[in-house]
């Protein structure tokens, strides 16, 4: 089945079942679920490679599609997240009230990433949008807040409002169609820079970067275990969509800076973006739960794909794309460890854990190597991607984004540390001594994510071939790659032959470590105290704060924004309650009044 | 008036006019100790503490076997006015017990519990004036007090090294004038380096 | 002349591998010894001249260390308490074999001045076997660092086996530890 | 790429590792001569690593061997990428080098992250306050000398080191310690840093920390790390060389440069105290830093270069 459109609908059918099935069974409704996710994951990858989908399928009135490189590329990603994060519904669902239509919802909001990215039109585009809020809006909260769902809703809501505000100065720039390519080629003067404007609000917005990102760790961090995944590796991704189309499709017609050979538009995104690695590694830096941790990851690896996306080459692009794709697998095999060890102790709180490699060392496993990605150290991923864009902005010479790369490059190392170090190495807690590794339905996603995290940074050449269709769609033109090697702008990158030299480097120091002579093994708890002796494995697990003397430098001024937006929100709620006091007053009359002047107010305008 | 002679009297004034003093002694010029009925400790110390006395630097005990009594010293000390005030009261040596003054010095809880560790006596108002603090599983009577006798306890708990009979130094020509002027030269070469002066 | 028969080598036994190998790593560790300095008495003051510029302990390969684990020789200066003692055997125990203890003073040897105390201890090697002592009260830098070349000269001479000795006859260290000590690893409510 | 190629980087790695501990016991002789003491003997690096791979070492779990493991992997598979000089370099292929800058940065954190793991791993919390310091130290001196390099790559339009060298040794082109003298400065104080010398000496801290993420290594995993530390400070020496000092033609001229660099950096560390770790972090972030960027700018919005 290769139609879009038949797939959408496939969704909505197959979400329709898996409501009934799972009232009836919940296991027998994820079960479900997961199949149909992977009937559409298959067909996508069996057709969509070289965009061999079929369009004609036309049941839907008023709905059509077209398929690019760069929808495709987004909607294989994120349908691939999907996919494997069912894998993890079995397990999960128990717990929450609503489960029955945590599937419905699950598979509607696929529904909706699949018409986002491969409709042709705007007015879809921010229809699908919506579908997908409001479906996520009420899998949110069914882990524990109600807040969460607010503060996510709050913000998409800012964000879509301000894409439709784009969407009509469009419409009415481009003759009266909503219709996306030559919409965006229309735009010049002014309307181009509001519309630049407006849709990086959305973008960021869904993005979580610097200014709108607030919602990032709350929604994160309390949602529910199996869809934090979801929300980091896939649907964030939304937000580097529609940045894709502001920054690179519209080019506004501001100053350029020669220097940099950059037009200042460009530029100043660019400083937001940088702004947005830097804030999300100092929070991450100083966050204790591990989920809301990530989600600064997330906002910091946000920073990165606005940061390439608007320095204007095909390396950077190259490095964006690549960087989307990177930070899913990787973000989506973190959340997904910690999901596994949410699932058996009940919490993810940092301070309360310790010592679950000794438990979960599959998990252990295929956490260490999502934050090897996430930090961009070479054998995996997020090498390659950061790479690429650090040879864009050395090459450009931005030396003020340049330190906020370099920063978010080395904090993330800071950060992904803390829970490797708090929630799976160090003491053994003993009211974790029971507990077991997770069922082997939920180790097969965990180790096909591992291995793709390796493959992307040891053969990054075919990735990248494809990439180099988006970015020659964008009408740039890619880079050079070889079978094993990247050419840079200014070097070139072996990744295989790196991958190769370090595991011929562990080889040596595995044969000198098996020659000498075998170690005695002790307890964890036989360590040096100072000789004192300590009976209490909490008293010698070091978790809390773990980087406070770097905290303190900046303590201070770390929750400025979240005061910002509570101020804000205070203001919104006065003006909430004078809006109720005016119109919503016990007395009839008024309400009849108001309605009736705002009629004729309306309608008079249309008369006249 | 910082002037310690002025303090002395202060305190003297103070204390004679809380409680009967049964004896008094001037340690030194920054030094006084008074000795008072075992009942009106506690009103003393709250009456020293208000005062100014907010630091209750020690607390131990002393045994009068002779007397059979302990002796409790509690040290105050005032930080304005620089004179150490010590507060003695003798108890009973058959079942030590006094009241604790936890409720007047906080501080005082591990105080007690080494008073209590090291002469028996016990501290009713402390909740864990019986736990062990220094002595790690003792299991005599407690040390400090003078009826138990150290080397006997040393002598049967840990051995010691029994030399043989050629090992001690018989040979008084080992201290002769000789020996000495001989190491009396070397420490003189170390010194001046092997220089001849 | 080269003969093309195959003939065996006179083949050494893996004991005699053993040995040889033993032999090497002898010469490695008695020059680089590093120090795990348990202050427990006033002989901890003799230290600082044996290490800085007048006598310069680093000279022979001999340093201070942080852990017991990285250490080699488990140095007791002075006179040890029963609560030390516990301590001393604990980091002793911790310490990566081959491990060598020298003692400083009398107090080790005999009880020094504190013989008669009912907190100090009396013979040290009672309780871990000692294979250097140096006495004095206290010993002068000399006497330590003449102690030191002695423990050098034994690892020479395999004579230094006190950690072999303590594995041999551990239920005889363990019994005379209790003895004195009751248990050796003992609660306390701080670091429960 | 063949088989000689990947010889020819062990090579180097065991060089490296030979170099490095036969100059650091040569130092350890001249601060004693400094401090008027006779001081071990040159080779005495040399027995120290020997004996302890010769003890029986404890260990607490797979995590603290497999973290060693990696560490040492990680460190030797970057020393195999570090060229000597011009010619001795292990992967080139027809006139394209694979010594990126960035494999050494990044690659070199593979191993801090081995070392990191593994020390969590023992369950001692003076370990996990070392590494916490490490990270912290890194976060600190990382940025301003990447930015000093991206100034580098910037202008030389190169990020292999052979590149670098060989443009720093064309005629008309200064060394860049002389051609960006601030930007030398800061590539000196970063250098510093990541040798862990003193002041930058925190995360070891013996006295203090009980000598941090070193904590619990006793035997062969002390030993490995002692070669790890050897061949990493042979890298970020080698690294300073090769940027600022323009490299070296032949072998001896590597020397000469390499021992001057070590030398001078353990006589600053010789004669000053320990920073405490929020210090590090507002030092490097003030002075470097700003030095860093000046450098930057004066190079690459005006293109002035000595």
């Amino acid at each position: 089945m290769g139609s879009i459109e038949l797939l959408i609908l496939f969704l909505v059918g197959t979400g329709l079942i898996s409501y009934l099935l799972t009232k009836w069974n919940t296991f027998l409704g994820s079960v479900f679920t997961i199949f149909s996710v992977m009937f559409v994951f298959v067909s996508l990858a069996a057709y969509g490679f070289n965009l061999n989908l079929d369009e004609t399928v036309n049941y839907l009135p008023g709905i059509s599609f077209t398929q690019t490189y760069l929808g495709f590329y987004f909607a294989i990603i994120i349908v691939f997240v999907y996919l494997m994060v069912s894998f993890f519904h079995p397990y999960y669902l128990n717990e929450y009230k609503y489960k029955d239509s945590y599937n419905l919802l699950f598979l509607l909001s696929l529904a909706g990433i699949l018409g986002a990215f491969f409709t042709d039109s705007f007015l879809n585009l921010f229809f699908f949008f919506e579908l997908i809020i409001w479906t996520t809006m009420f899998l949110i909260p069914q882990g524990k807040s109600r807040e969460a769902a607010v503060s996510y809703f709050g913000f998409s809501v800012a964000g879509s409002v301000a894409m439709l505000l784009g969407i009509f100065i469009i419409f009415q720039n481009n003759g009266n169609s909503f219709d996306i390519a030559t919409g965006l080629a229309a735009l010049s003067g002014t309307n181009a820079i509001f519309v630049f404007v407006l849709f990086l609000i959305a973008a960021f917005a869904k993005l979580g970067s610097f200014p709108l990102h607030i919602w990032l760790p709350i929604a994160h961090g309390n949602a529910p275990h199996p869809f934090s995944p979801v929300l980091s590796g896939a649907l964030v991704k939304l937000g580097a969509f529609i940045a894709v189309l502001a920054l690179i499709r519209i080019v506004p017609a501001t100053g350029m800076f020669t220097a940099m050979d950059l037009p200042i538009g460009q530029y100043v995104v660019a400083l937001l973006g940088s702004a947005s690695i830097i804030f999300g590694t100092l929070m991450a830096i100083k966050e204790d739960d591990a989920k809301k941790l990530l989600a600064y990851s997330s906002m910091s690896h946000g920073g990165y794909i606005i940061v390439a996306f608007s320095v204007m080459n095909g390396l950077a692009f190259a490095g964006g794309f690549y960087h989307i794709l990177a930070h899913a697998l990787a973000s989506a095999g973190a959340f997904m460890a910690i999901a596994a060890v949410a699932r058996v102790t009940g919490t993810t709180k940092m301070k309360e854990l310790g010592g679950m490699i000794h438990k979960m060392p599959i998990t252990y496993l295929a956490y260490l190597i999502a934050i090897i990605s996430m930090a961009g150290i070479p054998p995996m991923g997020g090498f390659i991607s950061k790479w690429l864009i650090f040879q864009a902005v050395i090459n450009k010479g931005m030396v003020f984004v340049g330190i906020a790369v370099f920063f978010g490059s080395v904090g993330s190392f800071l950060y992904v540390f803390r829970p490797l170090a708090a929630l799976f190495l160090g003491q053994e807690f003993t009211e974790y001594k029971g507990v077991k590794e997770a069922p082997i339905m939920m180790l097969i996603p965990t180790f096909i994510i591992m291995g793709l995290n390796v493959y992307t940074g040891v053969f990054p050449a075919g990735i990248l071939q494809y990439i180099n269709n988006i970015i020659g769609e964008l009408g740039y033109t890619g880079i050079t790659v070889s079978t094993y090697a990247i050419n840079g702008s200014n070097g070139i990158l072996n990744p295989a032959l790196i991958s190769l030299v370090f595991a011929i480097g562990v080889a040596i120091a595995f044969v000198i470590f098996i020659l000498l002579k075998k170690s005695r093994k002790v307890d964890l708890m036989d360590t040096y105290t100072a000789a004192n002796f300590v009976h209490d494995e909490h008293l010698l697990h070091y978790s809390v704060d773990f980087y406070a003397p770097l905290e303190r430098l900046y303590e201070k001024q770390s929750n400025w924004m979240t005061k910002f937006y509570t101020a804000l929100a205070e203001k919104v709620k006065e003006l909430g309650r004078l809006a109720k006091y005016l119109f919503m007053s016990k007395n009839m009359a008024t309400t009849v009044f108001w309605i009736i002047a705002i009629l004729l107010f309306v309608l008079g305008g249309e008369i006249l | 008036m910082t002037n310690s002679i002025n303090n002395l009297e202060l305190v003297k004034e103070l204390v004679s006019k809380t409680t009967t003093i049964l004896k008094e002694e001037n340690i030194d010029v920054q030094q006084l100790a008074f000795e008072v009925n075992t009942c009106d400790i506690h009103h003393v110390l709250s009456v020293l503490k208000s005062a100014g006395w907010k630091q209750l630097s020690y607390l131990s005990a002393v045994d009068w076997p002779d007397e059979n009594k302990f002796e409790v010293v509690y040290i105050l000390f005032n930080w304005d006015k620089p004179v150490y005030v010590q507060i003695r009261t003798k108890i009973d040596r058959e079942n030590p017990s006094i009241d604790s003054i936890l409720p007047i010095f906080p501080g005082a809880k591990y105080y007690e519990r080494e008073a209590h560790e090291f002469f028996g006596i016990a501290f009713p108002g402390n909740p864990d004036y019986e736990k062990q603090l220094i002595l790690e599983g003792w299991d005599d009577i407690p040390p400090l007090r003078k009826d138990f006798d150290p080397s006997a306890y040393s002598d049967r708990k840990f051995p010691s090294r029994e030399y043989p009979q050629d090992y001690s130094v018989t040979d008084e020509k080992n201290h002769s004038l000789e020996k000495r002027a001989e190491r009396k030269a070397r420490a003189e070469r170390l010194r001046t380096g092997g220089k001849k002066q | 002349m080269l003969s093309t028969k195959f003939t065996p080598k006179n083949k050494m036994t893996k004991a005699e591998i053993d040995r040889k190998w033993w032999e090497v790593g002898d010469y490695f560790r008695r020059n680089s010894l590093w120090l795990l300095m348990y202050c427990t008495g006033c002989c901890a003051v003799e230290l600082p001249p044996s290490m800085t510029s007048a006598y310069d302990m680093e000279r022979l390969g001999m340093g201070p260390m942080a852990t017991p684990r990285q250490a080699d020789i488990l140095l007791v200066s002075g006179y040890l308490s029963l609560k030390t003692l516990r301590r001393l055997i604990y980091t002793y125990e911790q310490m990566s074999e081959p491990k060598y203890v020298v003692a400083l003073g009398s107090c080790p040897i005999n009880g020094g001045i504190y013989h008669d105390s009912h907190a100090v201890i009396n013979q040290l090697d009672q309780y871990i076997p000692v294979d250097v002592y140096v006495a004095g009260c206290m010993p002068n830098p000399e006497s330590v660092l003449n102690g030191f070349v002695d423990l050098m000269e034994g690892i020479k001479q395999k004579t230094m086996n006190g950690w072999k000795r303590y594995h041999d006859h551990f239920e005889w260290y363990k019994e005379n530890q209790k003895n004195s000590l009751g248990e050796v690893i003992v609660h306390d409510e701080f670091h429960q | 790429m063949t088989i000689v190629n990947f010889l020819i980087g062990v090579g180097i790695a065991l060089f490296g590792f030979v170099l490095q501990t036969s100059i650091g016991g040569i130092n350890r002789k001249i601060v004693g001569r400094m401090q008027k003491r006779h001081g071990p003997r040159w080779y005495q690096e040399f027995i120290d690593i020997f004996k302890l791979l010769s003890k029986r070492a404890v260990s607490h779990g797979w995590i603290f061997d497999f973290g060693v493991i990696m560490a040492l992997g990680g460190i030797i598979g970057t020393a195999m990428f570090m060229p000597l000089t011009n010619q001795i370099l292990a992967f080139s292929n027809n006139g394209v080098n694979y010594d990126n800058f960035f494999i050494f940065v990044y690659l070199l954190a593979v191993g801090m992250l081995g070392m990191a793991m593994s020390a969590s791993g023992s369950g001692n919390p003076w370990a996990s306050i070392g590494v916490m310091r490490a990270l912290t130290t890194m976060l600190a001196y990382e940025v301003p000398f990447l930015i000093v390099v991206l100034t580098i790559i910037n202008l030389t339009n190169q990020s292999s080191l052979t590149g670098i060298m060989e443009y720093q040794q064309m005629a008309g082109n200064n060394w860049f310690i002389i051609a960006m003298p601030l930007g030398g400065i800061v590539g000196f104080i970063s250098l510093m840093g990541m040798l862990g010398k003193k002041p930058f000496e925190t995360y070891i801290a013996p006295a203090e920390i009980a000598s941090g993420p070193m904590v619990e290594y006793g035997g062969k995993q002390l030993g490995m790390l002692f070669i790890l530390h050897e061949i990493s400070v042979f890298i970020e020496v080698s690294l300073f060389v090769h940027l600022f000092l323009g490299g070296a033609t032949n072998i001896f001229e590597f020397l000469i440069k390499y021992f001057a660099v070590y030398t001078f950096a353990n006589l600053i560390s010789n004669v000053n105290g320990r920073f405490k770790i929020d210090q590090v972090v507002t030092f490097f972030y003030k002075w470097p830093l700003l030095m860093a960027v000046t450098q930057a700018v004066i190079v690459i919005y005006f293109g002035w270069v000595i």
